[in-house]
């Protein structure tokens, strides 16, 4: 119980000062792109009604789960192939690298041509980002599993399936949640850049829109928004991330 | 049942070239228990991982059951050195020695009992829900021992399984191992460097040499097959051959 | 002779060259600042300008509100939209229009060759693209399908940048597509056909883009924004009068290929800002709903 | 550890096991792979060439780019921006994650900030940019950073984490200083993490320094990327893009390297070294 | 030197509590040799890791030189029974028996000299570029203990250091650590599992129980300071220390 306490006063401790301090230094401000935050505040619950919420928000959300999900499911299934069969790994790793370098205002138009215009496109754009960090952990954790964990499994021939979900996977499972984690803010950020792109509706084009027609406040309130939901979902992710993990983290905080 | 003939292994070390093992030859008949020591560093490790077909061999062979060995073969179970990392530490100790049976097509009961017998014959009864890193690091050995022993393999692999235990329980774990043996006719490979134990466990001894290593000794170890840790240790025979070994150590160290 | 006065503010330098940096987009509407350049417009005023390419208003409206650009080419109805959002923005010459002429101008709703889509009313329940919405394409499309007794409100209005409207509109992806000069001529090039010619529908002779300053600057430095205008005049001058050299210029900053360089319609570069357009794109913006406030055209005009 | 390790199984063979490919030949093999699918695709009914063009036509577009100065010229400036802006990103993520890692009630303190901070979009940011910094490099630098930053201290964090209960208690018990336990104990446990993050740092430093090229106008590759694209040059465009493409790949062949030299010890990298 | 006072520990194991060593108190007197024996899993490592400040004890405290401990002691080594895992796989063998050198003051040359000496004493001369990882199991518990023994510390805590060694490898080891506790006046902790060793090694073996644990014996070895690995052991009075220890260890293991 009073470790709870401790954890929530150190979870909005800082933001807290922060957000006092921005209060307090934007007070009064005169700069059309950096209004008080006051004006912003009450901007907030203006701008994010229920039927926004409704039409913007959660259809955007929607389309970062089903991308994130993925991206995620993807990122692990490549890297354990990449990561375990040596040849394939060297094979495909320029090719990767070369898809990672391009940039999404160049890659979305691309992705529209074979994606169309609607959801498909932009949880494709979604994945565009998300896929990397998850990837590239799920290699680097797949290649430094423990080589004695490798001999066990070996020895007692447990076969490929078995060996792959049963030991590569847990063991490079530290890595793998790096890079999920990783990926929920990217997923997030690409989810504002789809919606940049053949877009009617949704949390990032709303933000974009605003930019557009000045609307600064309004602005700086969806700018706000998507912070708190990058925290809300890192937040349930470090749950999950507690609960799949406990082997790790346990064995690392027990008595430290 | 194993048959190596001239193996040896070369490692490379910051480019040049370290010979482990210069060249050993030996036989194990089906259904015998070989001790095999040898000082520190002489490449005891490096034999059995060639014999258990996780390392490949630099020149010679292994070959089980007269197939050359070049992956690990069927029905067999290796206690390595570094017990404490060859258990899964996101495994409970329970699942840790009922991970290699699953492919044994045993029923879910047939499992559980063969763990819940094992974990009792090394003394870790009810230790099944326990994390490997809960364990001290002779409970960690034992849980070793003790998924090789659930595995119920033909060919037995054990590198210093006994070393962190202390000696009351190391005289079980004697009994236990030298118990399967007869009774289930398994063929055990048993690395030690423990004198005592090597005379009191094996049919035969095989003495390494100090790197680039060769067969020092091979002695016949004829103390009949009813051993006691009693009576067998405090007869003058085992004082003969316990010198005999403890010779053939010294000179090797000596020869180095 | 120049000598370069130190970038970033305009200052007037003493009795030298005032430098001038702008913020324009690299397209076809832009292309008489850049004859005007080349033909000493501005040198002549003691003005040397400096030009950004920047993709957008995104980086050009701050650019110029920070004073980092000294004047920016943006769209009416972009302006409006500052001007009703607070941000002391004024227009300080004209920078393009509509030819006004129907079949000939430089923008157009397109359509594919077999779209079933043959009057603007037909738009009414279409999927349009348009680069921006909420922006000067919806607000005069609107328009267009409103004069063809159609009702605008069922139009599905999809961003889609120009560059990428020939694709989607001919991988199906949107039913029509509101394409300016060079793309309009790329679509028409693989069979596709105008249904609505919105700039046409919305104004004579509409104003659709303007370089602009902020009321800063043109009461700070009020000689040199003259400056500026009246060379901008001049080079919208020298535009009209030789179409030839437009499509020549626009060789050297873009990648517009030789032909359909040689095929497009050039918008018309009239001198003076038509102002009953700048007031028709504000009245419909406010009909669409587009403004928080009310624009004031009067301040936003020079 | 094991230096030739028998993987599965395999049937068996007498004489020499085959030699394995060189990994080099391998990556070029995949890159062909990848070019002649870029080749034949538009070829097929599923893509247009007129927006898709095939690798032949973009090749040829980006054999006349790289006869221009002005091309050189942008690249040398997105490379400028690229790098400033990833060892800026580099240094603070790595210093700040190994610094806050180290320190449990820091990191407590910080992780609702930085998880709200990293979501927010550096494209959302381009009117501050512009506002603070111009159409210049630091405003293409802001965005960079800012994009870059959050990879390689996420990284580092979770590497930091991952230290070895018993190699912790091992410093612990020798006393090292804290210098010295962040210098021998944080610093090599988080590198393998690092290493990942500076990958994945280095494309995003360069996707979001052409991306701030485009958006804001700054010279360089992404500047010229925008005017190909606003003039409907698709071969000229994917040429560029194919640059960037290949610094990307380019990127990684460097950091392999790095890896190589800093990771020699890692199970990673050991294996593999033999 | 060391005053061990009802030193207790309870871990929380799934939620339950279990009792790794119910109260421990005894005495190590400045530049006294204790050894302690137990059965495996009573809490031998649990206990030296509270001496060693790296534990909080549940209960009662552990006191060096009247200061009671909160986190290591100054001029205190530690030798862990994880031997691998105790050596940092980034540096070379070398650098890690320099490290805890680096923070006492001393010249490049003072801590190379060292680091040498203290390898060969070991008997691992010229292996100082060698990985942790290219090293045998005896060969990193040794490069371990080259560790505290280039640290010269003044208090020294080992458990079963030498566990993966050979016998002659062990009985060389064994006469160092004498040597270097008589010469150098150090205070030793020795855990060992190894009667022989407890009992040649040491001035007091101390035998705990099995858990909840507590202390079974206090046995004094009257061997005198001079002793020899043949003479000594083979001695009457030797014989009869080892069968106390062994009768009180088989004891304890009984009452379990
Ligand atoms: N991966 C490796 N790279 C280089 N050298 C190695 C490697 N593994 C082992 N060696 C060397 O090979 C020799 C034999 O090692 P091995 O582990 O087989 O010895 P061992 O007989 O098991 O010793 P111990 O009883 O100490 O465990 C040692 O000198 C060691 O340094
Ligand atoms: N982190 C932990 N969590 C829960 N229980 C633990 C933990 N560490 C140790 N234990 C338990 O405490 C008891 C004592 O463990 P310890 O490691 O001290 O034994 P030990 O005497 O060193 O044994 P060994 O000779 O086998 O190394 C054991 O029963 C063990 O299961
Ligand atoms: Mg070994
Ligand atoms: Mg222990």
């Amino acid at each position: 119980m009073r470790s709870l306490v401790r954890k929530a006063l150190l979870a909005v401790g800082l933001p807290a000062v922060l957000f006092a301090a921005w209060w307090l230094a934007s007070a009064g401000s005169t700069s059309f792109y950096f209004p008080p935050l006051s004006e912003i505040v009450a901007e907030f619950g203006e701008t994010w009604t229920a039927e926004r919420w409704r039409d913007d928000v959660l259809p955007s959300v929607a389309r970062l789960a089903a991308g994130y999900a993925a991206s995620c499911a993807a990122g692990v299934a490549l890297g354990l192939l990449i990561g375990r069969v040596r040849w394939l790994f060297h094979a495909t790793e320029p090719v990767l690298e070369f898809a990672r370098a391009v940039p999404p205002p160049v890659l979305v138009p691309v992705i529209m041509l074979f994606a169309g215009i609607g959801d498909g496109m932009k949880i494709a754009v979604i994945v565009s980002g998300c896929l990397w960090p998850v990837l590239l952990n799920t290699v680097a954790g797949v290649r430094s599993v423990e080589p004695v964990q490798l001999d066990t499994a070996a020895a007692y021939r447990l076969g490929r399936a078995r060996t792959l979900t049963a030991v590569v996977l847990p063991g490079a499972s530290p890595r793998i949640v790096t890079g999920m984690r990783q990926a929920l803010a990217i997923g997030v950020i690409l989810m504002v850049v789809s919606e940049m792109f053949a877009a009617q509706s949704g949390l990032g084009f709303a933000i974009v829109q605003f930019q557009r027609s000045y609307a600064i406040p309004a602005m700086w309130s969806g700018i706000l928004l998507l912070g708190c939901l990058g925290a809300a979902l890192a937040a349930l992710f470090s749950c999950a991330d507690r609960a799949v993990l406990h082997w790790y983290h346990r064995q690392r905080t027990e008595e430290a | 049942m194993l048959e190596v003939a001239g193996i040896g292994k070369d490692y490379r070390v910051d480019g040049a070239v370290h010979t482990a093992i210069d060249a050993l030859s030996f036989h194990v008949a089906e259904g015998e228990l070989v001790c095999i020591v040898g000082p520190s560093g002489c490449g005891k490790t490096t034999l059995l991982r060639m014999c258990a077909g996780l390392l490949a061999p630099t020149r010679g062979t292994a070959a089980v059951d007269g197939r050359e060995v070049d992956g690990p073969p069927e029905g067999t179970a290796v206690v390595f050195q570094e017990y404490g990392r060859s258990l899964f530490p996101w495994m409970r100790v329970g699942a840790n020695v009922e991970l290699p049976l699953k492919r044994l097509g045993l029923t879910r009961a047939e499992r559980r009992d063969r763990v819940a017998e094992a974990l009792r014959l090394v003394d870790l009864e009810g230790k099944e829900r326990a994390w490997p890193w809960q364990l001290s690091g002779g409970m960690q050995q034992r849980t070793a021992i003790a998924r090789a022993v659930a595995f119920r393999p033909r060919l037995l692999l054990m590198d210093e399984p006994f070393a962190a235990v202390d000696a009351q329980t190391r005289a079980d774990l004697e009994d236990l191992i030298r118990d399967l043996w007869s009774r289930l006719g398994i063929t055990v490979v048993f690395i030690t460097h423990d004198i005592d134990e090597s005379v009191y466990l094996g049919q035969r001894v095989l003495v390494l040499s100090s790197p680039p290593t060769t067969m020092r000794a091979e002695i016949h170890i004829d103390l009949g097959p009813d051993r006691d840790q009693l009576e067998t240790r405090s007869g003058p025979a085992f004082a003969k051959l316990r010198g005999q070994v403890w010779g053939e150590i010294q000179a090797a160290k000596r020869d180095a | 002779a120049t000598t370069a006065a130190c970038g970033g503010g305009g200052e007037a330098g003493d009795g030298g060259t005032d430098a001038v940096s702008v913020g324009v987009i690299p397209i076809v509407d832009v292309a008489p600042i850049y004859l005007g350049i080349e033909q000493g417009f501005f040198a002549s005023r003691d003005i040397e300008v400096e030009l950004t390419e920047a993709q957008g208003g995104a980086a050009i409206v701050p650019g110029v509100a920070a004073q980092e650009f000294d004047f920016g080419f943006s769209n009416i109805t972009s302006l409006l939209l500052a001007q009703s959002a607070g941000l002391p923005v004024e227009i300080v010459a004209n920078g393009v229009a509509s030819t006004g002429v129907a079949g000939e101008d430089f923008g157009a709703v397109m359509v594919p060759a077999d779209s079933p889509i043959q009057t603007p009313a037909d738009l009414a329940a279409a999927t349009v693209a348009v680069n921006t919405l909420n922006n000067i394409g919806d607000t005069t499309i609107r328009e267009s399908v409103r004069l063809d007794d159609g009702d605008p409100s069922g139009i599905g209005f999809t961003e889609v940048a120009f560059p990428d409207m020939p694709a989607q509109l001919s991988a199906g992806n949107v039913d029509a597509a509101w394409a300016v000069e060079p793309f309009k001529s790329m679509i028409e090039a693989e069979g596709g056909r105008p249904v609505a010619w919105n700039y046409v529908d919305a104004a004579p002779d509409l104003t659709v883009a303007a370089y602009f300053t902020t009321s800063q600057l043109s009461q700070e430095d009020p000689d040199l924004v003259r400056r500026f205008s009246e060379a901008i005049a001049e080079s919208l001058q020298y535009a009209t009068d030789n179409p030839e050299a437009v499509r020549d210029i626009l060789g050297t900053y873009t990648d517009i290929s030789p032909d359909i360089r040689a095929a497009l319609t050039l918008p018309a570069f009239p001198a003076e800002v038509n102002r009953a357009s700048v007031e028709r794109l504000a009245e419909l913006g406010e009909a669409d709903g587009i403004f928080e406030n009310p624009p004031d055209v009067d301040a936003l005009l020079p | 550890m094991s230096s030739e390790r028998f993987h599965s199984p395999r049937p068996r063979s007498k004489g020499p096991r085959p030699r394995p490919v060189p990994p080099l030949f391998l990556g070029a093999a995949g890159v062909a792979a990848a070019l002649l699918a870029g080749q034949l695709l538009p070829l097929t009914p599923l893509v247009d060439p007129r927006y898709f063009p095939t690798t032949g036509a973009v090749l040829a577009a980006l054999a006349d780019d790289l006869a221009r100065a002005e091309f050189w010229r942008a690249l040398g400036d997105t490379l400028v921006a690229w790098a400033a802006g990833l060892a800026i990103a580099v240094a603070a993520g790595a210093a700040l994650g190994i610094l806050i890692g180290s320190l449990p009630p820091v990191r407590a303190a910080t992780a609702s900030t930085i998880e709200f901070l990293r979501p927010i979009p550096s494209v959302a940011l381009v009117p501050l940019a512009v506002l603070l910094f111009g159409t210049r490099l630091p405003s293409t630098l802001l965005l960079v950073v800012y994009a870059a930053f959050w990879q390689v201290l996420v990284q580092v964090l979770a590497g930091v984490r991952d230290v070895d209960p018993v190699a912790a208690d091992t410093a612990k018990s020798l006393r090292l200083t804290p210098w010295q336990r962040l210098a021998h104990l944080a610093w090599p446990t988080a590198l393998p993490y690092l290493m990942t993050g500076v990958r994945l740092a280095a494309t995003v430093a360069l996707v979001l320094a052409v991306t701030a090229e485009l958006v804001i106008g700054s010279p360089g590759l992404g500047h010229e990327i925008a005017v190909a694209q606003t003039s409907g040059a698709a071969e000229r465009m994917y040429a560029l893009i194919l640059v960037a493409g290949a610094l990307g790949v380019a990127v990684n062949l460097g950091v392999r390297a790095l890896e190589r030299e800093v990771l020699a010890w890692h199970p990673s990298v050991r294996g593999e070294a033999r």
